[in-house]
């Protein structure tokens, strides 16, 4: 496959051609990424976009020689026109950090914890360079300037006293230390809140013209890709689908993937009347080869496209697809993109009715040995069949916020009600009391991997809430199904473990248990912020479902607009323990008061390059 | 190069109060210390003073005893006296670092214990060092051939070794290497110098053998952890060389929590020391204590007990902040 | 691969957080567990019938035939004594066996009740272990008994209860840590918001995921206990001279390691291979309690 | 556990005393013999100050030092040593005049106020040593410079052998003054008039003795002694196999033998004799019948087999080698030619089982307390010897304190039915044993542990004492003995012999049961030609 080679038009720093991964599982070998082809220009920006599964992190690993003991490659990788492929690791250490250097995921962990800032980028730095100590550090602190950082008494601080933001500005200055001709930016910013997303985004953005260096940025974020990056590379379950210049991926994917993954990711500039979600999820590379690796999830799946792993195609010049039926598809998809950027005619009645299920008035909350209050004076309502946002940052105290009303944080001050009951001190409360409180509110918890029991069924996890919250119930079996059905599993989930089901079934099945008790207000602390985008809008629809079929209130808490303008009617902006703006959701995204609303409305991803120029 | 301002806010500076907490942290522990100190002190006091048996019987042995002698010796250790005022007094001595006189020599108990811990403390740092280098070699041996022949016989013997209790260990090696290939004395502590280190060699293997796997089996654990961090990765990207990686990345972040494994290893070869102590004729504390508890010499056993605890405590305090000390993190404080 | 549907492909994803972020530990290879099974079925076969499977009688001593090599009629010789070693060594395995069984089973019992309280409630149970735990690191459970036995003359099962309340705090605290490890995690918190009892989320959603290193942790005190034992026997602490007992034969035979060397290397390679046998169980039961559901 | 036995063993050898034997130590310093170092082993010496541990002269170290006024001949008589002459002016006093030209070995001079001082030191009250001086002793007082009197309140046979004993060594009354809290201890040590004079000191390892010039009976041939401290005989055995150890005197003789690689030099015993103690006052021991049962239902043959043979069948209770000093050996038999022996004899045990109150047989406690293997394997063996004759023995451990807390205790029926060894206190027939007889000594703080007695013993006790006439004090004690052999409040067993683990290269000639009567007894030691 000569795939990309044509759409390069200068030389091309980098090469991949037929790379396979495979991954060394018991005795099996698994598929984790093949046929993969991809040329990387001089001085270029290239994307690699893809949900979790899709082994665009795999494929950059490869091409740095740094793919985990259990993953071996095959294939060809030429870098600066060199096989690198075969390289043993003394002969890596000239072509890393100086020819591709590389910016990690999380800049928690991918700092040395007992290093000092100036030591972990001058130990980066060229080693032949014969500086002194002083022309040394002088060197750190210009190359902390270089990434922002313009206070040099960081370089004497450990990784663990910086903000994450500020960690990764580090990492960047660390992996530019060699001056590398290709950084590959592996999501540089998924461990980062929104404001500070943009900020690195942009910083890498600026030094890679600034350097005229190339760059391969690999994120899930179609939006980001776009207004990072020249061109576009998406993957999925260890392929690459397609092949497009940003803008013109943007204005029309040639892919039902690249298609049905732009819509499923919630616009922020307007609500739409319901996301178009991929049923299903990702699957593993050798459940879908031997055919189109998205048929499965695909409405236009005929059986021409498992007939035989197709191709990546050359459509139009520098737009390459691997549909084999995008001519036939191709304006099916347009239709279905138009259908989908529908608005509602009318968003419900905005104003808190008087009957708030929850009233939250007045709460502080200081944990003990901090100095700054999580919670500070906050008030908030939320009555049945209305879905509240609460917007903001980690740390801002949204989830703090949330776990007092269900009863998991203790409060200092102020009074929290759940239909009518003070819930101000929950140990003290009679157990009628917490059996009624319990059945007006429940939540749904962020981590859909352990917030169910690893080691019951989810028979049996669905079975105790049901008995817990009526005994008298005979038929738990059949209350078990009902409920299974009711967030669209078959009933055999039932028989099986957490481990066997994939992140967006455990949350459905984590929403089954909290609709046991049928609850008026559902909880939902970050709930689909683990999933990808197609399963979050999977989830968003559910939600927005049951408030429909079953007047339920929701308490939807997250970090992102776009997904509280989708699905929320009224929202609270939060920012370190306070409210500090609320209101009906289109007003205040589309009006913002408060500054820092206004922040975190730039900060939010937009697909053009505006959105990086300050 | 134009530059970006950083809105981020900047970790606080908190020189002034960085060094408090370890302070602070010693002083809770010494405290801690003392009360548990009393406290065992006290246990093994009643549980030797309810014991049958007297130490006056021990002392003078299978003869024929004077009425005299019985009642000398009875004032001399303040037999007569009721069991709390007797704990009294020994306490009241205590305070003064006195431990009074063992039953059986008529030696001070300091004394007794001073002439016979120079040989414990060499055995003890002598297993200890056996054990800290060849468990952290084989343990970042077998993490960095992970899998692999080498780390499959290391990570069996460590299943052996952890199951082999240590005198049975010291039976073993006396046999192998003392008896059938006379390869090392059998005995004693030698003449001083290096005759002492040629004596203590088996001792210190035989002592060594168990704690050597276990350190190996965190060793192993920690380096396998680091190696699979991302930082490594993140210092890999870079170019950094294999060397460094290995020293400033791999090593000292793994020997991080093997300075709190060494803390409860020194203390397990004190325990160990016992056992060893009695087969190859050492005469050190751990049989000092054996040998008094026989006797009831409650005087040595009260000083033994004590000089145990305080040695171990001391050990896991020094442990923890060296710890402290070398990891950055718990020095200066999260976040 | 034509026509899976959505819903049977999406069971295949398995993710690679959350669980993937427990390492898979290999244990020892098939066959050598097999082998510890074998062996340690075999001691409790002798632990069970006694001398009974013995060829000859234990406690018969023939003081003209002493210290006697390997023979057809005695297969590892004669001690000082006269009596036949492997008899001795079968006879043996009782009280080699049976007391480290019961202070492996008493503290799990009582360690994993006070652990999971301690850990759950917190409290003056968890002040009262922790206190308890600094105590046994103070002076070391070995040296306890040293001066106990010394000084009380403790016989077996003195010493077995002694080493049950000495061991239930290390216990407690395994249990306890694992407690602590789990109770912040969500799917603790979700069975608390939606009204579990708080009996029910100890015993049946907490301790099941305590089970595999409580459940490890006992068969390494197992293994533990017959050392200490023996150690204790050793130092003549613990067994009456003449009781058949594997640490007080490797005592009473060492001074015959020039003559009969087997009546001292036996008892000392079976408590090897007897605490090693549990050791391999013990990280093999680990792995298979630590499997969650089928993969 | 091990420590235990070399204590009481050490005890034992010590105490143990007089018969016969050859001439000590050769004290002509002659050059030509002169032996660089001799590498000596005993258990552990933790002071040198006899008050406070026996097991400085127990271990034979302290002779080396520390010298009697009187030692004992291979032919058991007494012979002068720092004492050149003695007398006893009147039945109640003894006076010894010292040699001339004695200095210690820092070169002050010996006095008669040394030996006073020592005497009184050992004496004194919570003294460890102070059982070796009888009650009757009134004074011990310095007439001259050069003369001790010795003053009893009432005559006493048994005082003549008592400034032979090795634990009454002289030391320096002068450095005692300047030492007194250190003294004897390590880094002090004690200053005697012994051809050895103490170089260094650690109780954790070793003692190291140098050669002293100034000898009294000039400088000892063997220039320096390596004295090492072994926890067991098993880590010494294996010293001397390696050739690390020329001299030493094992417990575990059988054990010591084979792992040592070598032949015990083995000697009759003093006296010292292993016993078989019944309580009387409790079941079924205090029926006779039981115990005659017992006395012939143990094969005492077997019996040192199992104590690791270096050991004689015993009949008697007190042995006739102790009574030889009283008689020839002729004259021994015959006066004890009535008394009954209780040979083996498993049928005649079985009748007199039968005619017990137990003819069905008796279930019983024997106790063990842990002086050692060979101990245990008695007591083992006499566990397995009594089923013979229905008696079903169950072994009792005890630690050794709790075994003497418990014989010496008020409660004289707590005390359980044990193998134990009886030492021969002196060398004197009477008071060898006296203080495990009679009916005075069972009572608390006293060794008689079977707690039988009966008019006639306790008469001939008195009576054995007020006689200096030999054949009168041989009657009696053979009386004694057929007391004993009839009631069988213990059986013995077997008399000890004494022995000597010695290197190729040395040779002893005069070692016999009474080297520790000889003085400095190294000087006894020459390179073997």
């Amino acid at each position: 496959m000569n795939a990309a080679a044509a759409t390069v038009p200068s030389a091309s720093i980098l090469s991949v051609t037929d790379l396979r991964v495979t991954r060394l599982d018991g005795d099996d070998l698994a598929t984790v990424v093949s046929d993969i082809a991809l040329e990387v220009a001089r001085g270029e920006s290239v994307a690699f976009v893809g949900e979790s599964g899709s082994g665009k992190s795999v494929t950059a690993k490869s091409i740095m020689g740094l793919l985990p003991r259990a993953l071996t490659a095959e294939g060809r990788v030429r870098l600066n026109g060199r096989d690198v492929m075969g390289l043993s690791e003394r002969e890596w250490g000239g072509v890393r950090g100086r020819e591709v250097g590389m910016i990690m995921q999380d800049p928690f962990t991918s700092l040395n914890p007992i290093q000092r800032c100036a030591r972990i980028i001058g130990e980066s730095l060229p080693r032949d360079a014969t500086l002194d100590r002083a022309a040394r550090r002088e060197e750190v602190v210009r190359r902390l300037a270089e990434v922002g950082i313009t206070d040099p008494s960081v370089a004497d601080r450990y990784p663990f006293q910086l903000s994450g933001g500020m960690r990764q500005r580090v990492g960047i200055a660390a992996a530019l230390a060699r001056d590398p001709d290709l950084l590959i930016a592996d999501e540089p910013t998924t461990a980062l809140d929104v404001t500070t997303q943009r900020g690195i985004l942009s910083l890498i953005k600026r030094i890679q013209q600034a350097r005229n260096m190339s760059l391969i940025l690999i994120t899930h974020d179609l939006r980001v890709a776009f207004a990072t990056c020249d061109r576009v590379y998406v993957m999925y379950a260890g392929s690459v689908v397609e092949v497009a210049r940003s803008d013109e991926l943007d204005r029309e994917p040639l892919h039902p993937y690249s298609s049905a993954l732009l819509l499923s990711e919630p616009p922020l500039d307007q609500r739409l009347r319901e996301l178009v979600a991929i049923p299903g999820s990702v699957p593993a590379p050798d459940d879908v080869a031997g055919g189109c690796v998205f048929a499965p999830r695909c409405d236009w799946a005929r059986e021409e496209c498992t007939a035989g792993t197709p191709a990546l195609r050359e459509i139009e010049p520098g737009r390459w697809s691997a549909c084999v039926r995008i001519a036939e598809v191709r304006a099916d998809m347009a239709r279905a993109r138009d259908a989908a950027a529908q608005v509602p005619d009318q968003i419900e009645g905005p104003a808190a009715p008087p009957d708030a299920v929850i009233r939250v008035e007045v709460v502080s909350k200081t944990f003990a040995g901090a100095r700054i209050p999580a919670l500070n004076g906050v008030s908030v309502d939320v009555a049945e069949g209305e879905c509240v946002g609460i917007v903001g940052e980690s740390g801002s105290g949204k989830t703090t916020l949330a776990r007092a009303i269900i009863g998991l944080e203790h409060i200092s001050s102020g009074s929290i009600h759940v239909a009518g009951v003070d819930v101000s001190a929950w140990a003290k409360l009679p157990a009628g009391a917490a059996r009624q409180v319990r059945s007006a509110v429940q939540m749904v918890f962020q981590d859909p991997y352990s917030s169910l029991n690893p080691k019951r069924s989810i028979g049996w996890t669905l079975a105790e809430a049901v008995r817990t919250h009526a005994p008298r119930t005979t038929d738990v079996k059949g209350e078990v199904a009902r409920l299974l059905e009711s967030v669209g599993l078959p009933a055999a989930t039932a028989r099986k473990r957490p481990s066997s089901l994939s992140g967006g079934m455990r949350q459905r099945v984590a929403i089954a248990r909290a609709l046991v008790a049928r609850p008026r207000v559902l909880i939902c602390d970050e709930s689909v912020s683990a999933l990808d985008v197609s399963v979050q809008a999977q989830i968003l629809n559910l939600l927005h479902r049951l408030k429909r079929e079953q007047h339920l209130g929701v308490l939807f808490i997250t970090h992102d607009l776009a997904v509280v303008r989708q699905i929320a009617d009224r929202v609270y902006v939060m920012n370190r323990g306070r409210v500090v703006e609320s209101g009906p959701t289109d007003q205040i995204i589309e009006t913002p008061a408060d500054p820092y609303t206004v922040q975190l409305l730039k900060a939010a991803p937009r697909a053009t390059n505006e959105w990086l120029s300050d | 190069m134009s530059a970006v301002t950083v809105t981020e806010p900047v970790g606080e500076r908190r020189q002034l109060s960085d060094r408090w907490p370890i302070l602070l942290f010693i002083v809770r522990r010494l405290a801690a210390m003392v009360v548990m100190l009393a406290l065992v002190s006290f246990l093994v006091f009643s549980l030797v003073h309810l014991a049958p048996g007297n130490p006056v019987d021990a002392l003078l042995g299978q003869k024929p005893r004077t009425p005299e002698t019985v009642a000398a010796l009875t004032a001399q250790f303040h037999l007569d006296r009721p069991f709390l005022e007797q704990y009294a007094i020994w306490a009241s001595g205590a305070l003064r670092f006195d431990f009074g006189t063992a039953i059986q020599s008529g030696l001070p108990v300091m004394t007794q214990i001073a002439s016979r811990l120079p040989v414990s403390i060499a055995l003890g740092i002598f297993a200890f060092l056996l054990t800290m280098i060849v468990g952290v070699g084989l343990g970042i041996l077998a993490a960095m051939r992970r899998g692999r022949t080498a780390d499959r016989v290391t990570t069996a013997s460590v299943v052996v070794g952890l199951s082999t209790p240590t005198f049975v260990a010291a039976i073993l090696l006396l046999y192998v290497f003392a008896v059938l290939l006379s390869w090392f004395p059998a005995y004693g502590k030698g003449s001083g110098g290096l005759d002492t280190l040629w004596h203590l060699t088996l001792p210190a293997i035989a002592l060594a053998l168990g704690s050597c796997a276990y350190v190996v089996k965190h060793t192993r654990a920690a380096m396998i952890d680091v190696l699979d961090q991302d930082y490594i990765t993140f210092a890999r990207a870079r170019g950094l060389s294999r060397t460094r990686i290995l020293l400033t990345y791999s090593l000292r972040n793994a020997l991080i929590p093997v300075i709190t494994i060494g803390g409860v290893v020194l203390g397990g070869l004190i325990v160990g020391a016992v056992l060893v102590e009695v087969t190859f004729s050492i005469q050190g504390i751990g049989q000092l204590l054996v040998q008094s508890a026989g006797a009831k010499d409650l005087p040595v056993i009260q000083g033994v007990t004590m000089l145990i605890g305080v040695l171990i405590i001391s050990i896991n305090l020094c442990a923890d902040v060296i710890y402290m000390l070398v990891d950055p993190r718990l020095r200066l404080g999260r976040r | 691969m034509s026509g899976v549907s959505a819903s049977t492909t999406m069971s295949e994803a398995v993710s690679t957080r959350g669980t993937g972020r427990r390492r898979r530990r290999r244990a020892a290879p098939q066959f050598i567990i097999v082998c510890c099974f074998v062996f340690i079925a075999v001691v409790v076969l002798f632990a069970v019938t006694g001398s009974l499977l013995a060829p000859q009688d234990p406690s018969v001593q023939n003081l003209s035939n002493i210290t006697a090599a390997p023979s057809a009629e005695h297969l590892l010789g004669t001690d000082a004594l006269g009596r036949d070693t492997l008899s001795r060594l079968i006879a043996g395995t009782g009280s080699a066996f049976v007391g480290p069984l019961v202070i492996a089973l008493g503290s799990f019992l009582i360690g994993n009740l006070l652990g999971l309280l301690a850990g759950y409630r917190g409290g003056r149970v968890d002040s009262l272990i922790m206190r308890w735990i600094d105590l046994m690191w103070a002076i070391p459970s070995l040296l306890i008994l040293v001066v106990v036995a010394g000084v009380v003359g403790a016989s077996y099962w003195p010493t077995v209860l002694i080493l049950v309340v000495l061991t239930v705090p290390l216990d407690a605290r395994v249990v306890r840590g694992a407690t602590l490890e789990q109770m912040p995690r969500p799917y603790v918190e979700a069975a608390k918001t939606v009204g579990v009892s708080d009996r029910r989320i100890m015993w049946l959603h907490i301790w099941p995921n305590v089970a595999p290193i409580s459940v490890a942790n006992t068969f390494l005190v197992f293994a533990g206990s017959v050392g200490i034992l023996a150690s204790l026997s050793f130092l003549g602490l613990g067994v009456p001279p003449g009781k058949p007992d594997w640490g007080l034969m490797l005592a009473e035979n060492q001074p015959l390691l020039f003559v009969q060397p087997l009546a001292c290397l036996a008892p000392a390679v079976l408590i090897i291979l007897t605490a090693t046998s549990m050791t391999v169980i013990g990280d093999w039961a680990y792995e298979r309690l630590s499997e969650e559901g089928p993969r | 556990m091990r420590k235990r036995t070399s204590l009481v063993a050490g005890a034992l050898v010590v105490l143990s005393l007089v018969i016969s034997g050859c001439t000590g130590g050769s004290t002509d310093g002659s050059g030509d013999d002169a032996i660089d170092a001799v590498k000596i082993g005993s258990s552990a010496v933790t002071t040198l100050d006899y008050t406070k541990s026996n097991v400085g002269y127990g271990s034979g170290l302290g002779s080396l030092m520390l010298e009697p006024l009187l030692i004992i001949d291979a032919d058991g008589e007494l012979q002068p040593w720092l004492a050149e002459s003695w007398k006893q002016p009147k039945p109640t006093v003894y006076e010894y005049h010292l040699r001339d030209g004695v200095t210690f070995s820092d070169g002050t001079k010996l006095t008669a106020q040394d030996v006073v001082f020592s005497y009184d030191y050992y004496r004194g009250d919570g003294s460890a040593n102070s059982y070796n001086f009888p009650s009757s002793l009134r004074s011990i007082e310095a007439v001259d410079d050069r003369t001790v009197r010795v003053t009893l309140n009432e005559p006493n046979a048994a005082w003549a052998v008592v400034p032979a004993r090795s634990q009454l060594g002289i030391f320096s009354k002068a450095f005692y003054d300047a030492n007194r809290s250190s003294f004897g201890q390590p880094g002090t040590g004690v200053i005697g008039t012994g051809p050895w004079a103490l170089a260094e000191f650690d109780p954790t390892s070793q003692a190291t003795l140098t050669a002293n010039s100034a000898y009294w009976g000039g400088a000892p041939d063997i220039q320096k002694v390596d004295w090492t401290f072994f926890s067991t005989d098993t880590s010494a055995a294996i010293a001397f196999r390696s050739g690390e150890l020329d001299v030493y005197f094992p417990d575990e003789n059988r054990a010591f033998s084979s792992t040592a690689g070598t032949e015990l030099i083995a000697v009759p015993g003093a006296g010292d004799t292993g016993n078989f103690v019944m309580n009387v006052l409790v079941k079924p021991w205090n029926d006779v019948h039981v115990r005659r049962a017992v006395a012939m239902a143990l094969d005492r043959a077997a019996l040192v087999e199992a104590w690791g043979g270096f050991a004689e069948p015993a009949d008697y209770f007190i042995p006739p080698t102790l009574l030889q000093q009283l008689g020839t050996a002729d004259e021994v038999k015959t006066a004890l030619a009535d008394v009954p022996t209780n040979a083996f004899d498993l049928n005649a045990a079985k009748a007199e089982m039968a005619a017990s109150a137990y003819p069905e047989g008796v279930k019983v406690t024997i106790a063990v307390a842990d002086f050692g293997d060979s101990y245990s394997n008695v007591s083992q063996a006499i566990v397995a010897q009594l089923a013979a004759i229905g008696i079903t023995a169950e072994l009792k451990a005890e630690s050794s304190e709790e075994n003497t807390a418990l014989a010496l205790g008020a409660d004289r029926t707590a005390i359980l039915a044990q193998y134990a060894t009886y030492g021969a206190v002196s060398a004197d027939p009477g008071d060898a044993f006296n203080y495990a007889i009679g009916s005075a000594n069972a009572t608390k703080g006293n060794w008689n542990g079977t707690n039988w007695s009966n008019d006639k013993v306790d008469r001939l006790i008195g009576e054995g004492f007020a006689t200096n006439d030999p054949a009168k004090r041989l009657s009696i004690y053979a009386q004694m003995n057929n007391e004993f052999a009839v009631n069988v409040p213990s059986v013995p067993l077997f008399q000890f012999k004494e022995t000597l683990a010695l290197s190729d290269s040395l040779q002893w000639t005069g070692f016999d049961a009474l080297w520790t009567s000889r003085g400095p007894w190294l000087l006894g030691i020459t390179p073997k030609s």
